[in-house]
């Protein structure tokens, strides 16, 4: 069982570590946050997996904190372009 | 099978590190590094680090993410500038022979690292019954290396310090960062309603494991810092006036409190920051307890950022 | 290879790449997201090396791994001041650069505001 | 009954698996980012969801169990919320997409 788990975690992680890809490849901002939330995610899964796997129970506190904050960094990402995009159509520029 | 997973960890964390060094876009290299941030808490898992991997899903997942993505959008308009100063190929050869032979020396250091490694490990277990708690990083952090705690509390008060001094004069005093407007019916107003009772609880459940299991005040105030700040960028709230004198002492109640502990042991327990026998325990919930708020203020402001509004009277 | 040299490794590698990064980006906040990857090498080493010395039954040295939580709050604590810096010089310059003589703008840049 | 709860756990897992497969095979191959968010969705809420269902049975206590369950409801608002902000800041800049 523990095999199982250990492996399941592994792909998990092999699965949202290829939508890295769009890190990489973008185009926009958006894309970028969505493929670090999908990480985010992903960690947490392969994350209480793991866990499972080797018996540490504490994992689950570490997946509960990630979980907690999972939003976090995508709330400050639409704040941030919303100040950026008022300031666009202040000064007229394009993106 | 887990030797795979661990090097499929590690060379995914290199590729992370090396796309947030050469990404083009300042934006696309935050977004690679929140990943890796991420990943660096699975990689503390995998070497029984359990306490640093709390502390980095709460600083590396939460606030280090939110800071740098305000901060690059607030700098977008630099980007184009710095792209044209970027060095000519023979300083990049320089950087890049600097960069390999410390790396080279590193790695050559750690294959000649001493067998067996040398460890306090037995100590810690031999000494952990005195201090009354079961989480032996807890009993470093508040016994046998208290000082350090204390002065980790005081440098994060200076680092607030410093934030705030960058205010321009006028400013001073006054409320700092951007005020938030949000819509109070839309989405974001709603989490940040649902989400901080919950996370309140949560900061306070991984405070309280702290004593016997994983977890402690620095990842429970980083939670509680965290929902503050979601609260402020939903525009429920403001950041208050750095001259507020509530604001003031808390900031230094909690070292205040430690100093004061640590004053008292000098006279009971014959040395500065030593428990008297049998009342371990309680002063180190005490000094926790007293430094989790501090901290929690700390963290949230220094994600805040400098005094910028003039204060209205 | 056991997890510990592993990581070790990895962390030595993530030194070097942020030092290069650190050195060659001429945006001040790209030097701080290296310094950070310079940073977690550090740390990860650190960490590393307090597996190493797992014994009496915890699974890594606590000593270090106290002073690595202690070290990653400083970092975060270094990083929003270097970033506050950051933000307050472009608010009083304009620009952030770093370069002795100011290099003439670029568009699409309309600068200070 | 161990055998039967083995089989809940492999079912779930692989199942939660695939979603995470289909989430990035979304994110990578859909044609715009309206698309791709719907994509990510799936791996959110049925990914993460199945996973916690197939490791229950395996928790050693109550509280680990409400823990679980706990941590797949936060993901679950948190990704609704994120995607529907990101959504609108989407559409915001590019009101055809």
């Amino acid at each position: 069982m523990a095999d199982f788990l250990l492996a399941a975690s592994g792909f998990v992680l092999l699965m949202v570590a290829v939508g890295l890809a769009r890190i990489l490849r973008g185009p926009g901002d958006a894309d970028r946050m969505m493929a670090a939330q999908l990480l985010g995610t992903g960690g947490i899964a392969a994350l209480l997996l793991l866990g499972a796997a080797t018996g540490e129970d504490a994992v689950v506190d570490v997946a509960l904190t990630l979980a907690l904050l999972a939003a976090f960094a995508s709330i400050a990402f639409v704040k941030a372009a919303r100040t950026a995009s008022r300031d666009e159509a202040a000064t007229g520029n394009e993106k | 099978m887990m030797e795979a997973l661990n090097a499929g960890l590690a060379l995914l964390l290199l590729a992370l590190a090396v796309w947030t060094i050469v990404a083009r876009d300042a934006f696309a290299a935050v977004a690679g590094f929140i990943a890796y941030g991420l990943l660096l808490t699975l990689a503390w898992v995998q070497l029984s680090g359990v306490d640093v991997a709390l502390t980095e899903a709460a600083i590396g997942g939460g606030l280090t993410g939110a800071l740098l993505i305000g901060a690059v959008g607030r700098l977008r308009d630099t980007e184009a500038t710095a792209r044209v100063e970027r060095p000519k190929a023979l300083t990049r050869a320089l950087a890049a022979l600097v960069a390999g032979a410390v790396t080279v020396a590193l790695a050559l250091c750690v294959l000649t690292l001493p067998d067996p490694a040398p460890t306090l490990a037995p100590d810690v277990a031999a000494n952990i019954a005195a201090t009354g708690v079961g989480n032996p990083i807890t009993a470093v952090l508040l016994a046998f290396r208290a000082m350090d705690t204390l002065l980790e509390a005081i440098v994060l008060v200076f680092a607030l310090i410093g934030v705030w001094s960058l205010a321009p004069d006028r400013a001073w005093g006054g409320r700092p960062g951007v005020r938030h407007v949000a819509d109070p019916n839309g989405i974001l107003a709603y989490i940040a309603r649902v989400l901080p009772p919950i996370g309140i609880i949560v900061g306070m459940y991984i405070f309280w494991a702290g004593a016997d299991h994983p977890g402690g005040k620095f990842q429970g105030a980083t939670i509680l810092a965290a929902m503050w700040l979601l609260v402020m960028m939903a525009g429920l709230t403001d950041a208050p006036p750095i001259s507020r004198a509530w604001l003031r002492i808390g900031l230094v109640a909690g070292p205040l409190v430690f100093i004061a502990i640590g004053l008292a042991g000098a006279v009971t327990a014959g040395a500065f920051l030593a428990y008297p026998d049998g009342y371990a325990k309680p002063l180190i919930i005490v000094i926790e307890l007293a430094l989790m708020p501090t901290l929690a203020l700390i963290l949230a402001l220094l994600l805040v950022g400098a005094p910028q509004r003039t204060i209205q009277r | 290879m056991n997890e510990a040299t592993l990581f070790a490794l990895c962390a030595v590698l993530l030194v070097g790449a942020g030092l290069y990064g650190l050195i060659v980006n001429p945006h001040p906040l790209r030097k701080i997201l290296a310094f950070n990857v310079v940073g977690s090498g550090v740390f990860l080493l650190l960490g590393a090396i307090a597996r190493r010395g797992a014994g009496a039954g915890f699974g890594g040295d606590p000593v270090p791994q106290a002073l690595l939580i202690t070290g990653i709050v400083v970092a975060f604590s270094a990083t929003a001041l270097a970033v506050a810096l950051l933000l307050r010089l472009h608010d009083a310059a304009g620009s952030v650069t770093l370069a002795s003589e100011v290099p003439p703008k670029v568009e699409p840049d309309a600068g200070s505001r | 009954m161990s055998v039967a709860l083995n089989v809940l756990t492999v079912v779930a897992v692989v199942a939660g698996a695939f979603f995470f497969l289909a989430g990035t095979v979304g994110l990578l191959r859909f044609p715009d980012t309206l698309t791709r968010l719907h994509a990510l969705t799936k791996a959110d809420n049925l990914g993460l969801g199945l996973v916690v269902l197939g490791l229950l049975p395996h928790v050693g206590s109550v509280l680990a169990g409400i823990k679980l369950v706990a941590i797949w409801l936060l993901v679950l608002l948190s990704g609704a919320v994120a995607s529907q902000l990101i959504a609108r800041a989407t559409r915001q800049r590019d009101p055809n997409a």
